[in-house]
């Protein structure tokens, strides 16, 4: 038996599913949680954030991120994460690169407040509050912009057993390695080769189920999206919308990839690929707008904003 | 970057007299240039082409050790050969050269900014002084050929390839489905314009390529299957009756495959009275004094021909195009008939007796009095059967009335259409078929015999419709380009190709999809199998390379990083300089 | 720097090949093709191109049927294939000359016609071509825009080398005595650039200034502007120049430092003496002039009247020589060439002149009052007052005649006569001198002799002539004067004046020489060197009176004769310089309108005879340049080295000789091509009339974005953009009468192809094709004629256009034609009009018909032995055919064709090598 | 990441930075033939010359902009004249998704150009370059497009 490994579990503004996911390795859990020490969990064990400010400095073997910073609080919460931690890791797309949340980038954050407090569909003339909640960034970035990670493990969720892969590793102390494969790689459809005739709308018509999406007219990104996923959704007949961001290196823009992918099916004239992709950007950039070109210069817009 | 070796590069700004240096100040770019992360060795020289500077690349390489060279002059279209042979002449990869276009990009074209040029031409070389430190030696290839071509076809075409390469000196396997050589022209008896039957033309022909000991021969055969790459191809051959097969080692293919006369049931009431034919059905028949009907063996005194039977209809896919021989066949068809019978008719919607020759047989069959009718395009002539006669009724457009016409022969000019096989011949071959549904050529214009697929050509009708005497001529033509192949007994690949590490490669086949050569295959030894390129097949365009979302394909000498490595010197030497990444 | 002698003809032989390499002729598409496929094949390849880039036709094309790609785009790379391929050997600027052998063992001489620009040295840079002065009509644009002589026809041409374009040497420099070029500086004066002007006419002679008021102007003679209206005024605009430069002061002396030890002297002080001192010095000699009189000049000085030669003016030209640094010693009359000799000169050129004149040799010559015209001048010109009575008669009809004459005049004389021999025409003075004269009121007595001088108390009474006629020409080539008998008649008269001839004196340096019945010294009529060989001789005391500039070409030719001989070269290598003559119906002299010539201003005769100004004014700047303007640069390039000054790559040698290369081979490829056929042999439809009538070649030019309008479609006329354009087609094809019976195969689908460009170009145009069949008959030629027509709604009309004729005032063209399917006749209006040209074979088979006996079909084109069989074998063994040079071919048929040709070639050459 | 010397230049003095990126066949050899005809055009552009515009990768245009590149040009054959077939056609599709993006990531579009322009359209070429500087121009630094 090996030894504890000590662990601090930090969790920024998200959804909660990549915790879920992890509470979702089931029974594997049972071998898994004595072998951790978990020093900070503030949703499952009662440790408050003073507990952990109070750690020394490296004392903790291992923390974990899930989320990404938009608060104030978010971003005190990864930084101090950083300086207990000897091994920081990023855990889900949301803390990798932005996630789903990074998509806010796409407004300003006056436009974000006007929907989610001042003027929505079911009520009007709201107030941003001001008490007891901690001050929102003006921008989404990218916690990487923040802190350094010794690993990231994207998913959108993470698969439960890419955690228990990863919590393993740990805990036996060797390096996590992670297969560089994209989604492709792991589905079981028949590939023809055949350039794309026509972009569809994904509720357009009936695919069939044994042939690459890509190839019936649906854009899957599944070609340019880390295939850690093991192509659960492409295998079960949804098209991957990209939640594992780009494969390994994972700096590179995951957008521009799957532009680049695409364009490649040629020969589709570019005034039908405008009408019939309407969305570049929330299609290309949906999981990784912050930590891609586009949203770098999006964050360097807010910058100069707030400089002045 | 697998290279160990640390780059130490070496930078020469040319002034192309005062070219470059009458704008840009060029002591002030090498002066900054020699700053430059890596270089090791900068200076200025009043002409880097000549003798003295390509000596001064290859002195300096020696005393300073330099392993990459940057020269900054003309355009790299101009020079880029000469300096690549000086790096070679001073012991250094080919590859590791990089040269910077201050003269056409720079000096000449902003002769009135000498101070934006010189910065220009300090950020032209900053960029190239980063490429070059990042270029990687690669190795020089090439791919022995099999000296054998096999060629598929024995007609004219197919024929005359085979007796050119043989005399040549190399092996020919020569195959036709067909049990007999010859093709076509075997039938024929009047070709033009010279006044020969297609039997005087091909037995010479057929006698000298049984005879030659290089061609083998297989006729009633086929291709069963073909596979490999130019230079190392491998075909099966099997003979249709017996099954038997023989596999061959190819170097080298020629496509004969021709054309099929198109049975034009359902125009001009053909199928309907036995006197109603094709021109391929009379030119087969037999040659005697006189012409008799098919119907009842009499003499045919009145014969008419319909031009453009199946050619030249817009908007019917296949039948669109021209089939080129007709006008002049039938011109010398209806000259020569001509002389034998009372009248003679054409109905065509345009005259095309463009060849050699061909002109002046137009003019003879007029001189004799053959009637030349042009009917309008948007109304063609009916044929009808009226009391077992054949009847033509058409307007002239000349005279401007409708006519009527009861040859004792009607001969309907049908065009050439691809045989039916040709889809198949196409999967075997990996060749493409235009719109014509013959085969495309690598470029319609300047590479009318090659394909795409490199070591296969084309030839004769199998590309187009054509006469005989311009198949023969592609055929010598293709002949050429298999003989340049096996003459030289390998082929140089380029070394500027694409690789794909298969490591990273997720079998997404975009690079398949992406690549117009076909240069890109499932390497089905890999489980699950992945992309593998065909180095001999890759033009090295990078298509492939930007399509890749797994980073999983390399494009030699073009690289990601290369690429790269050259906007951070522009936009950010500051990062470039520590060597970080792009963000 | 160029040396005339230099440029002399020598044709040099270079041997190359061995029956394992083949020869392809014609650097077009086809040629290039075959060529690489021969290459290919691990064989050498020579490929000789008539023209200095290879490309061929294709080159010129905008783009290509069907696919309309970008011509040059898609040659380029074979261009640079062809030229980087290391078995191919390029031959460009090169023609076959001639042939024989067989297959298998082929001797061609290929003449490499001199660029003038060292391939290898050369960059493409372009510096040359905006110093060069000379425009010609550019033929690769089809004569729509101009180039430069020196030029590449095309940016991607191969090799990029630039060419100068020499016709040969304009007859003004040939006939001129000391071959000035005056092409040269003229060409220089129209571009402002009148230093450099100046300098490449003081390469010939010293004296600009002097040669630019007396020289007789034996290049005017020859000018073949004088063909077209009036002789270029060569030599008044020279005198401007120098006139130029003294109004500017811009002259500096730049002194020559002596490199040599040898000296030589120099006697006489005249223009041979002077001349040749020049030039020794700039050689490096130190030279010392040796003169009897107080002053230099010699005849110039002492002969010639102020009136056309201000003194001024020979004193600072002849300073010029002096700050070169040649020494003058004056008032030093040498008698004895070996006395110098033993003072240490090592050679001596003797240029004393003829200064004395010849006698009448008549009763009463030696009479008071008769004056012999030298010694005449002489006096007036050293200062000493002379006197003359009122009537004046001269005898003779030379330049020395009319000067005396008029200075006469300018003494006081009332009446002076001319007596002179023959007719006016025969008269070897200046023509504008005489009518200046008879402008003073000089009487001319002509077809007169003296027979005697009448005198009283020995003094000069009149003068007694006989009429002649004239009969036959002598050997001067002048009709000879025959005496009329009976035909005496009197003049009263004062004096007389004897200017009928000089001779050389009777003593002096020449007595020590061998002489001839004439006094002067014998000297080989190149070298000029005497029967003394350290003793050279040129001038009027070899001539025995001669013209000024051929006394300064003597001068220059002796120098460079002591030169050789104090440096011990071949005296006689390269000499006489070889020019070479340009036929005058090569010179396209149509192309000129015509201009009046330029008259430098006088002084009215009433004024001018009262005193010894000058009377010639000479040109202004505006005048000159106006005179300039109208040199029609027979030779293209003048050889005025601009280019060479601008080349920093030192590549440009004005003295390259053409090459003769002998090869070797085993097999031949014929690529000659095509040619365009003339479509002004159709006069009736407006071609070389009509502004806006072009063929279909110029159109190409026209929409190209290389081209002289930079791809914008305009009409020729006003630069407008058309609005309705015809394609007219069949121009000499399928024309019996016209010699060219068959059908040129490519003109449809290049009608189509920019009917579709210009729709391209311009949507709103339209355009219409009048044509005799449509036949687009290859791989996708009939797809895109139905594009044409349907997409692009291109108008076609089956047709032949009778006759275009032009609206004077819209220069709108108004086109008949036969519209043979509606039965009528129309009239149609077009702002631009394209013919489309058949082709016809190309030249240059001669060599072969006569040396190999190859074999034509009647219409020119190469005959093949089977059109079934070997279509691509001509009917000698060896030699095969492909591109147009069997037939018309479009551009795959052609290439094709090139293969073909080459895999033939290659089982030849494989026969060879085993 | 910003230079020193960049946020040191007045707006007046300021001259737009461009990345070009050209293919070997076309637009390269048009650019040569605008040097060579001596075709003067702004001097901001800095050409990259790749085989074929298929061979862009559509980062390599958004990380020039993201590192400071005021505009990009994308220069090629024109489309059915590919040295490569048909690389150009799957450039152009690439660009039109790229152009639609960075237009709804509020990058002014002006920034960006795609030029067809042949090995003799040298004029084309040029052109194309003053355009685009001059739509930069009025776009104005891409920096103070982040202010």
């Amino acid at each position: 038996m090996t030894e504890q490994v000590s662990i601090a579990l930090g969790q920024g503004s998200s959804c909660w599913g990549c915790f879920q996911s992890l509470i979702d390795i089931h029974l594997k859990l049972a071998d898994v949680l004595p072998l951790l020490d978990i020093k900070y969990w503030q949703a499952v064990v009662d440790y408050k954030l003073s507990d952990l400010e109070s750690y020394p400095d490296k004392s903790i073997a291992v923390g974990v991120y899930e989320g990404m910073a938009r608060t104030e609080e978010d971003v005190h919460l990864l930084k101090t994460l950083r300086a207990k931690c000897k091994i920081l890791i990023a855990f889900g797309t949301c803390s990798c690169f932005g996630g789903i949340p990074g998509m806010a980038n796409f407004y300003d954050i006056e436009d974000c407040y006007d929907v989610k407090f001042r003027n929505n569909k079911t009520f009007s003339d709201g107030e941003v509050p001001s008490e007891n909640v901690p001050p929102i960034e003006s921008i989404v970035r990218p916690n990487r912009h923040y802190v350094d990670f010794d690993v990231y493990l994207p998913g959108c969720p993470p698969t439960s057993s890419l955690i228990l892969t990863a919590l393993t590793s740990l805990i036996e102390g060797k390096e996590i390695e992670l297969p560089p494969h994209t989604v492709c790689h792991y589905c079981s459809r028949e590939k023809k080769e055949t350039p794309v005739p026509e972009i569809l709308r994904p509720f357009k018509g009936n695919a069939d189920p044994d042939r690459c999406l890509l190839e019936q007219g649906y854009i899957c990104l599944g070609s340019a999206t880390w295939g850690l996923c093991e192509g659960q959704c492409v295998n079960k007949g949804v098209t991957c919308r990209g939640c594992f961001g780009p494969p390994p290196p994972i700096t590179q823009d995951h957008g521009a990839a799957s532009i680049s992918m695409l364009g490649s099916y040629a020969p589709l004239l570019p005034d039908e690929l405008k009408e019939q992709v309407p969305d570049p950007i929330g299609y290309f950039w949906r999981f990784d707008y912050p930590s891609s070109h586009l949203g770098n210069m999006r964050i360097k817009r807010e910058d100069a904003k707030n400089a002045k | 970057m697998s290279d160990a070796e640390e780059p130490r590069i070496g930078v020469f700004i040319c002034h192309c007299g005062h070219n470059i240096a009458g704008t840009v100040d060029v002591k002030k770019v090498a002066k900054v240039a020699a700053e430059f992360p890596h270089v090791v060795f900068s200076t200025d020289e009043m002409f880097m082409c000549a003798d003295s500077g390509q000596q001064l690349i290859k002195d300096k390489v020696k005393e300073y050790n330099l392993n990459r060279v940057v020269v900054a002059s003309c355009s790299p279209r101009m020079h880029e050969p000469t300096f690549r042979k000086v790096v070679e002449e001073a012991g250094l990869n080919r590859y590791l050269y990089e040269q910077a276009n201050l003269r056409e990009h720079v000096s000449w074209c902003h002769m009135r900014e000498p101070g934006a040029a010189t910065e220009k031409a300090i950020d032209l070389v900053r960029m190239s002084v980063a490429r070059a430190a990042r270029l990687e030696a690669l190795p020089l290839k090439t791919v022995k050929v099999e000296p054998r071509t096999l060629i598929v076809g024995a007609g004219i075409a197919g024929l005359r390839a085979a007796l050119d390469i043989a005399n040549r000196g190399f092996e020919v396997v020569l195959v036709d489905k067909d049990s007999e050589l010859g093709g076509h022209v075997r039938h024929w008896t009047h070709m033009f314009p010279d006044d020969k039957s297609g039997p005087e033309v091909l037995n010479p022909m057929i006698e000298k390529a049984r005879k030659h000991k290089r061609i083998t021969i297989l006729t009633g055969s086929k291709v069963r299957e073909f596979d490999g790459y130019i230079g190392n191809f491998k075909a099966t051959i099997e003979n249709i009756k017996t099954g038997d097969q023989k596999e061959f080692d190819i170097g080298a293919v020629i496509v004969t495959t021709g054309f099929t006369p198109f049975k034009p049931y359902g125009y001009f009431g053909y199928g309907e009275h036995p006197d109603i034919v094709t021109l391929a059905e009379l030119q087969m028949m037999p040659p005697r004094k006189d012409l008799l009907k098919p119907s009842d063996k009499t003499k045919a005194k009145k014969i008419a021909f319909i031009g453009c039977v199946g050619s030249r209809e817009y908007g019917k896919k296949g039948h669109e195009h021209c089939s080129r021989y007709c006008c002049s066949a039938v011109a010398k068809a209806a000259s020569d008939l001509r002389d034998k019978m009372d009248e003679v008719l054409i109905l065509y919607k345009s005259i095309r007796t463009y060849g050699k020759g061909h002109e002046d047989i137009h003019r003879l069959a007029r001189s004799k009095f053959v009637i030349f009718s042009r009917y309008p395009i948007e109304k063609e002539p009916t044929v009808e059967i009226i009391d077992g006669k054949i009847t033509i009724k058409w307007e002239d457009v000349f005279a401007d009335e409708e006519l009527i016409f009861q040859p004792d022969i009607l001969v309907l000019a049908t065009a050439m259409i691809p045989p039916e096989d040709i889809e198949e011949t196409a999967k075997l071959f990996s060749l493409t078929r235009s719109a014509d549904g013959f085969f495309n050529p690598e470029h319609i214009k300047l590479a009318p015999v090659t394909t795409h697929t490199a070591g296969i050509m084309i030839a004769g009708t199998a590309q187009a419709a054509k006469n005989a005497s311009e198949s023969v001529i592609d055929a010598s033509g293709a002949a050429a380009k298999a003989v340049a192949l096996m003459a030289r007994g390998e082929v140089e690949i380029e070394s500027t190709v694409s690789h794909v590490l298969s490591d990273l490669c997720s079998s997404c086949h975009t690079c398949i999809t992406a690549c117009p050569y076909g240069a890109i295959s499932m390497d089905e030894s890999h489980d699950p199998p992945v992309a593998l390129v065909t180095e001999a097949k890759c033009h090295g365009c990078g298509t492939c390379a930007a399509a890749c979302p797994s980073n999983a394909i390399v494009m030699m000498h073009s690289t990601d990083d290369q690429i790269i490595s050259m906007i951070q010197a522009y936009l950010s030497p500051m990062t470039e300089s520590e060597g970080g990444s792009v963000q | 720097m160029l040396t005339v002698e230099k440029s002399a003809q020598k044709i040099s032989s270079v041997k190359m090949g061995d029956p394992g390499s083949a020869l392809v002729v014609g650097g077009g598409v086809a040629g290039m093709q075959a060529a690489l496929d021969i290459a290919n094949q691990g064989f050498k390849v020579f490929l000789v191109e008539k023209t200095s880039s290879i490309g061929g036709k294709m080159a010129m094309l905008d783009k290509t049927f069907p696919t309309l790609d970008c011509s040059a785009c898609i040659l380029t790379p074979k261009l640079s294939e062809v030229a980087h391929h290391p078995n191919i050997e390029l031959l460009t600027y090169s023609e076959v000359k001639d042939i024989k052998g067989k297959a298998g063992d082929f001797k061609v001489k290929v003449l490499k016609k001199a660029r003038y620009v060292d391939l290898e040295k050369c960059s493409g840079c372009g510096d040359c071509v905006p110093v060069c002065p000379t425009e010609v009509p550019n033929e690769f644009d089809q004569g729509l825009g101009f180039r430069k002589a020196i030029y590449v026809p095309f940016p991607q041409a191969t090799p990029n080398t630039h060419t100068i374009d020499k016709r040969g040497h304009p007859a003004c420099r040939i006939n001129c005595p000391a071959h000035v070029n005056g092409q040269g500086f003229l060409a220089l004066i129209r571009e402002h650039k009148y230093d450099d002007a100046l300098e490449i006419v003081r390469r010939s002679i010293p004296f600009p200034g002097t040669l630019g008021r007396v020289c007789p102007a034996p290049c005017e003679e020859k000018c073949e502007r004088g063909l077209i209206d009036n002789p270029i005024n060569i030599r008044d605009s020279h005198r401007w120049l120098a006139d130029y430069e003294r109004e500017q002061g811009t002259y500096t002396p730049t002194p020559v430092k002596p490199d040599k030890k040898k000296k030589v002297a120099v006697i006489g002080a005249g223009p041979a003496g002077i001349a040749c001192a020049e030039k020794l010095a700039k050689l490096g000699y130190p030279v010392t002039v040796f003169e009897a009189r107080e002053k230099p000049g010699g005849l110039l000085r002492y002969g010639i009247p102020e009136y056309r030669l201000p003194r001024e003016i020979l004193d600072e030209e002849i300073s010029m020589v002096e700050d070169l640094g040649v020494k003058f010693k004056f008032n030093k009359k040498i008698r004895s060439v070996e006395s110098l000799l033993e003072k240490g000169f090592s050679a001596v050129f003797l240029g004393i002149g003829a200064p004395v004149s010849s006698r009448l040799k008549v009763d009463g010559e030696d009479a008071e009052g008769v004056f012999h015209a030298l010694e005449f001048l002489d006096r007036v010109n050293s200062g000493e007052k002379v006197e003359v009575g009122n009537y004046v008669a001269v005898i003779g009809g030379g330049n020395a005649a009319i000067d005396a004459a008029r200075v006469a005049k300018r003494l006081g004389a009332y009446k002076v006569f001319i007596i002179y021999r023959r007719s006016r025409a025969e008269m070897p003075a200046i023509k504008s001198e005489i009518s200046d004269a008879e402008d003073e009121g000089i009487e001319l007595v002509l077809l007169a002799n003296p027979v005697e001088i009448l005198t009283m108390k020995n003094k000069v009474a009149g003068i007694k002539c006989i009429r002649m006629r004239l009969g036959e020409p002598d050997e001067s080539g002048r009709r000879r004067p025959i005496p009329i008998p009976d035909s005496e008649f009197t003049i009263q008269l004062d004096n007389v004046i004897i200017a009928i001839g000089q001779r050389v004196g009777e003593d002096g340096p020449h007595t020590e020489l061998k002489t001839t019945s004439w006094g002067t010294p014998v000297v080989d009529p190149i070298t000029y060197q005497t029967s003394n060989p350290c003793v050279f001789a040129g001038g009027d005391v070899v001539t025995g009176g001669g013209l000024v500039v051929d006394a300064v070409a003597h001068g220059h030719e002796a120098a460079e004769s002591i030169h050789r001989f104090l440096q011990g070269q071949d005296m006689f290598e390269g000499r006489p310089v070889e020019f070479k003559e340009i036929p005058s119906e090569d010179i396209p002299k149509a192309r000129f309108p015509k201009q009046e010539k330029v008259h430098p201003k006088k002084l009215k005769p009433t004024i001018r005879v009262d005193s010894f100004k000058e009377i010639e004014q000479g040109y202004s700047e505006e005048e000159v340049l106006e005179e300039a303007g109208r040199c029609i640069e027979c030779g293209i390039c003048c050889e005025c080295e601009q280019c060479v000054k601008a080349c920093t790559r030192e590549a440009i040698d004005h003295s390259m000789n053409d090459e003769v290369v002998e090869l070797n081979v085993g097999a031949i490829v014929i690529a000659t091509g095509y040619k365009l056929f003339d479509v002004s042999r159709y006069e009736r439809l407006g071609f070389g009339i009509h502004y806006n009538v072009i063929h279909a070649m110029q159109f190409e030019r026209l929409i190209n974005a290389a081209g002289p309008t930079h791809g914008h479609l305009v009409r020729l006329s006003d630069g407008k953009v058309p609005k309705s354009i015809a394609f007219v087609q069949c121009v000499g094809s399928r024309d019996v009468k016209m010699g060219v019976p068959y059908c040129s195969r490519i003109c449809c689908m290049y009608a189509i192809k920019n009917a579709v460009m210009a729709k391209e170009h311009h949507p709103d145009i339209d355009v219409t094709i009048y044509y005799t069949d449509v036949r687009s008959f290859g791989k996708g030629f009939e797809e895109f004629y139905q594009m044409a027509k349907r997409r692009f709604g291109v108008h076609f009309i089956r047709g032949r256009v009778g006759q275009i004729d032009e609206d004077p005032h819209t220069q709108d063209l108004i086109v008949s034609y036969e519209d043979i399917v509606n039965d009528r006749l129309g009239e149609a209006r077009h702002d631009m009009v394209i013919l489309s040209p058949g082709i016809i074979p190309a030249e240059g088979l001669e060599p072969f018909m006569k040396g190999l006996n190859l074999r034509l079909y009647e219409d020119g084109y190469i005959q093949v032995l089977d059109q079934f069989v070997d279509p691509v074998d001509s009917s000698v063994k060896g030699v095969y055919v492909c591109g147009c040079s069997d037939s018309p071919k479009d551009i795959p048929d052609s290439v094709t064709a090139g293969s073909a040709a080459a895999m033939h070639a290659t089982i030849v050459l494989s026969k060879e090598r085993e | 990441m910003s230079t020193e010397a960049q946020t040191q230049t007045t707006e007046k003095e300021w001259e737009p930075k461009i990345l070009a990126f050209c293919c070997n066949w076309c637009s390269y050899a048009g650019a040569d033939l605008a040097g060579t005809s001596r075709i003067q055009y702004p001097p901001n552009a800095r050409i990259i010359r790749v085989n074929c515009t298929g061979r862009i990768d559509i980062e390599f245009i958004l990380a020039a902009l993201d590192l400071g590149a005021d505009g990009v040009l994308v220069s090629g054959c024109h489309p059915g004249d590919c040295h490569y077939t048909s690389g150009n056609l799957k450039m152009r599709a690439r660009w039109a998704l790229f152009e639609k993006a960075i237009e709804q990531a509020g990058i002014d579009p002006r920034r960006i150009r795609l030029q067809w322009a042949s090995a003799s359209e040298a004029q084309i070429f040029a052109d194309g370059v003053r355009t685009l500087v001059e739509q930069v121009k009025e776009a104005g630094p891409i920096r103070r497009s982040w202010e």
